[in-house]
C-alpha cells in the first residue's frame, strides 16, 4: 500500500466547508480533538458533525461557528460540567440544526452507507416524537407487512478518528473502547486517522486480530500525540478536569470564549 | 436519617435480579453504583454493561464520566455500542436504566428538548442534551428502570412536552419513593422512610394514590450500608445530586 | 457469570428436529464438525443448515439425511475434491431444499435478525435469476423510491461455532479467519461454542481485545480438541487431505457411505 | 509453445492495476496466483483482499483452497467476508476475479444449476456449487475479470441456462482468447499465441468476430516466466486444471 502519512494541517485542509464530518470517540472519551482545533483554525463553517454522543468536541464547533448542524443522540458532559452551553445557546439561536437521534439511529444511517443501500430499517422511535420532528418515515417489510423506522443512509465526507497506533499504510489500533469508530471508517467517503504514536506496520504482523482498522480503508495518517486532550486515551491519559473546568467557565459569555479560544485554539502549534 | 444519596443506589440494587443483563448509557453514576452494589450484594451472575463495551468490568475506582476507561478494567471481552443497542433491538437485553428531564405519568421521558413559539422543536426554548439511546433501548429492552435525583412538579409531569421516547418502564427511583408502572400507569409503590406522603402528592405532577398506609421502603439495612461504602468510598455518585 | 461447560452430547441434544442451525467456518476451514459428527449420532431429522460457504460439513450432513435444507451460497470443496456429491444428489433428487442465497445475502438475513428488525435491504442481486427462484422481493426506499432487494431475517435456533479458547462463562477467541462466525452468534437464538481449549478466563483480562466472542451472548461451552478435523483451524492444524479424499471415494455410491459413516462417525467417541 | 496454466494467470496479472483493491472468492487458484504475480511485476501497492480477512498476506506456500490460513499470513489487519461485501456493494471495490460454470455473450455467469423438468429451479437437473458472493460483488464492483480453465460451447453459450448473475464484467480470460465487453457484450480482444482463430469461433457459443487479423495475446516475456515460477514453485494451480 502507499505511503499515507501526512500533516495534521494538510489532512484537515482536505475537509471541505459544508462536509459531513463523522467524529469518532464518545462523550468525554478518545475524540480527535487535535483534529477538532485544526478545523477551527482553518475557520471551516457549515459542517455537519455526525457523533453517537458528543461533548467538548460537539460544543467547540458550535461555539467556533464551524458547525451548522448536528446529527447524534447526545451532546453534553455527562455530570461533570453540566450542559453544553456553546451547543445548547447556538441551537437554541438557530444557528445550529440539531438532527435528533437515538445514537442506534446514527449507527442506522452509518450502516445503510457502509452497505450501500439507501436506508436502513431500524427497531426504534416505537413511541417517539422524534421521528415526526425529524421527517423519519417508516417503511413496512415486503414479506409481513410489519412496519418499521427506516433511517435514510449518513455517509460522511469524511471519519475522524483518533487511535492509539496506526502504521504509514492506514492499520489502526485501538486499546479499550472502540465506540462507533469503525462503522464510521467505513461509512465515510474519506478517513482520516490521527494516532498516539506512528509504528512500523511490521509490528502488527504478530497479532493482525489487534488491528481495529485496516489500511485499505484509510486515506490519510496524522501524528498527533495528545491528539484526544482533552478527552481521555484509554491506557495513556485520563480526561484533563481541570482544562474541560477552564474551558466550562469561559463559555458563559460570547468574549469570554473568544479569549478562551484565541489563547487555547488559535495559537496553538499542533 | 437515610439521606437519597445512600437510599436511591440501595434501592435500585434491590431492583436488579441475579443472571439477568443491565445496561447503563452516558451520566449515570447511580446506576454504575447500583449495578455493583448489586452484584456485590444479591446478584454476582448479573451481566453488567455499559457504553465502554466491557462486561462485568471491575473498576479500580469509580468515574465521573460514566463512559470513562475505568469502567473497562477487568473485562474480558470488548463489543461496541452497536452491539448493545442490536442485543435491546432484538429483545435480549434485561434491564436498562434511563433517566429523564421530564417524566410522565406513563412513563414517557423527555430528554430532546422544550419547544420554542407555537410548538418549534427546530427552535425549540431549551436545547435539552438529548435522549442518547433512549428512544431505541426503552421499546425494545424487556423493561426499564427510570431514576432521577429531583422529585417536584417540573420533573415529574402530567404529560412531558415532548416525548423523547416512551417504553417498557417498570419502576422509577425518585427520592421521595418508588414508583410502578401498573396498566401504563405510573403509581406509587412505595414511600421512603421520613418522607410525607402528602409530600409525594404535591410535587407530583399527576394525581397519586398515597396516604399513610402506602408502603414504605424499607430501610437499608446494615449489610447494604456497608456495601455500597465498599462499591463508592470517595462517593463519586453525589455528583448527581 | 454463571458456568456454561457441558458436555457435546448434552449441548446438541438441544437442538431440536426441525431447528434452523447456522455453522460457523468457511468451506474446508474451521467448521465446527464435533458437533456436526454428533448431530448425526443423535439422528437429527429435518435441519435447515445455514451457511456462507460450505463443504464437508453441509456435504455430510445432507448424506447422512439430517439437513432438510441449505440457505448458503456456496456447497462444494472449492478445487480440491470436485463437487460435494452428497448435498448435490440430495438436492437434484428433492431431499434436500437449495436456498439458493449470494453469501452476501446470508449476511444480510442474519444482520436483520441480530438487529431486531424483519428485513434487511441489500445491494445484490440487481442482476440475478435467484430472486425470482427464491422468491426473493423488492422494497422502495421511502426517501427516494429508490427500490432494493429486502432479504427476510434468519434467524438461527441455534449457532454453533468452533473457536481456538473459549472460557466457563462463553468468551471465546478465534485467530485468524473469522469468516461470518460473530454475525452468526449474534443472530441466533442459542449460542454453542465448541472449543479447542477451555482456558481461565482471567487470563483474557490482559487483553480483551482479542476476545471475539463476548460470553453473554453464548450459551453452552463444549470443549472439543481438534473440533474442526477434517477441516483446518488456523495456526493448530491444517485440512486433513488424506482424511477427505478417502471420504470423497466413499460418496459416490449411498451403500459406500453409510460404511464411511458407521466406521467414521457413528461408532466414534467424540 | 506456451501452456494455458502458465498463460493464464500471466494474462490475468497484465489486467491489474497498481493501487487498486483486488478480490478472489472460494476456489480461486489463478486469480491467487495472478495477484501476487502483479505485485511482484507492476503492481506492488495493489491491495490483495480475500475470503480469510487478511490485507496482503504474504503465503510461505500456496494453498489448494483459496480460503486456508496460508492466506492470512503476514496480514497487518483482518476484516470479515462481510467488510469485503460491504465495500463491494458501496461501490469501494475496484476489481473482482470470479468464474462460471456457463458464461455467456453478455457475461451472464450460472453457477447455480441445470434446471429440471420445465424449468424446474427446486428440483434441478443438476445442482451446481452455487455462486457464492458473484450475485453481490459482480454488479457492484466497479469491474470483474471473469476467468475459465476450459473454452468449449458447453461453457460459453449464447445464454445462460439459470443467471446466476450479471454484472460490471471487463475481461474474460480462458485458454483460448482473451475477452472484453463492449457495449454489453462480450467480444474476442486478442487470441492467444498458437491458437487458431476458428478454434475459438467453433468452441464459443456466440458469433465471435474473429480472423487472421485479431491481435494477439503477446507471448510471457522472461521476468513474466520467471516470477511466476517463483510465486508458484509447486505448481498448485494445475488444480484448476
Amino acid at each position: 500500500m502507499r505511503n499515507k502519512l501526512t500533516s495534521l494541517q494538510d489532512a484537515i485542509a482536505l475537509v471541505s466547508n459544508d462536509a459531513v464530518v463523522a467524529l469518532g470517540g464518545n462523550t468525554l472519551h478518545r475524540a480527535p480533538i487535535a483534529a477538532v482545533h485544526e478545523l477551527i483554525r482553518q475557520h471551516k463553517h457549515g459542517l455537519n458533525i455526525v457523533k453517537t454522543a458528543g461533548a467538548y468536541d460537539v460544543d467547540i464547533l458550535c461555539g467556533a461557528g464551524v458547525a451548522s448542524a448536528v446529527s447524534a443522540g447526545f451532546i453534553g458532559y455527562e455530570n461533570v460540567f453540566g450542559m453544553a452551553q456553546l451547543y445548547r445557546s447556538a441551537v437554541e439561536q438557530g444557528r445550529v440544526r440539531a438532527n435528533e437521534h437515538a445514537c442506534y439511529s446514527v449507527i442506522a444511517g452509518l450502516r445503510a452507507a457502509t452497505q450501500g443501500v439507501p436506508f436502513m430499517p431500524v427497531n426504534a422511535f416505537a413511541l417517539s416524537d422524534v421521528p415526526l420532528a425529524q421527517g423519519y418515515r417508516k417503511v413496512a417489510d415486503p414479506y409481513s407487512d410489519e412496519e418499521v423506522y427506516a433511517m435514510p443512509a449518513i455517509k460522511p465526507d469524511v471519519a475522524i478518528i483518533h487511535v492509539h497506533e496506526a502504521d504509514a499504510d492506514g492499520n489502526g489500533r485501538i486499546y479499550g473502547s472502540l465506540f462507533e469508530d469503525v462503522l464510521m471508517v467505513t461509512a465515510a467517503k474519506r478517513v482520516i486517522l490521527t494516532a498516539e504514536k506512528i509504528v512500523d506496520g511490521a509490528t502488527f504482523e504478530a497479532q493482525p486480530e489487534l488491528t481495529s482498522i485496516s489500511g485499505f480503508m484509510v486515506d490519510h495518517v496524522v501524528h498527533a500525540p495528545r491528539g484526544a486532550h482533552p478527552c481521555s486515551c484509554h491506557g495513556i491519559y485520563d480526561v484533563d478536569l481541570a482544562f474541560l473546568s477552564d474551558f466550562s467557565a469561559h463559555t458563559q459569555s460570547p468574549k469570554q470564549f473568544e479569549e478562551w479560544l484565541s489563547q487555547h485554539v488559535s495559537s496553538a502549534k499542533c | 436519617m437515610v439521606t437519597s444519596d445512600v437510599l436511591i443506589p440501595i434501592v435500585m440494587a434491590r431492583l436488579l435480579r441475579n443472571g439477568e443483563s443491565v445496561f447503563h448509557g452516558v451520566a449515570s453514576p447511580l446506576p454504575m453504583v447500583a449495578i455493583l452494589l448489586a452484584k456485590k450484594l444479591h446478584a454476582p451472575d448479573l451481566v453488567y454493561l455499559n457504553i465502554t463495551g466491557s462486561t462485568d468490568p471491575v473498576p479500580a475506582h469509580l468515574p465521573r464520566s460514566t463512559v470513562d476507561p475505568a469502567l473497562f478494567a477487568h473485562t474480558r471481552s470488548r463489543v461496541t455500542l452497536t452491539d448493545l443497542f442490536d442485543l435491546s433491538a432484538r429483545g435480549k437485553l434485561d434491564t436498562a436504566f434511563l433517566s429523564g428531564v421530564q417524566i410522565d405519568e406513563h412513563g414517557n421521558i423527555n430528554m430532546s428538548l422544550i419547544p420554542g413559539d407555537g410548538g418549534d422543536v427546530h427552535r425549540p426554548k431549551v436545547r435539552l442534551p438529548g435522549g442518547a439511546g433512549s428512544a431505541a433501548i426503552m421499546p425494545t429492552a424487556k423493561r426499564t428502570i427510570l431514576w432521577r435525583t429531583k422529585h417536584d412538579a417540573r420533573t415529574f409531569v402530567e404529560r412531558v412536552t415532548f416525548r423523547t421516547t416512551g417504553g417498557n418502564v417498570d419502576r422509577v427511583v425518585t427520592p421521595l419513593c418508588v414508583l410502578k408502572r401498573v396498566n401504563g400507569a405510573l403509581e406509587v409503590e412505595t414511600i421512603h422512610p421520613d418522607v410525607d406522603s402528602e409530600q409525594v402528592r404535591a410535587q407530583t405532577g399527576w394525581y397519586v394514590d398515597v396516604d399513610e398506609r402506602t408502603p414504605r421502603t424499607p430501610e437499608p439495612s446494615d449489610e447494604e450500608l456497608r456495601a455500597l461504602r465498599e462499591v463508592d468510598p470517595d462517593d463519586v455518585r453525589l455528583i448527581e445530586f
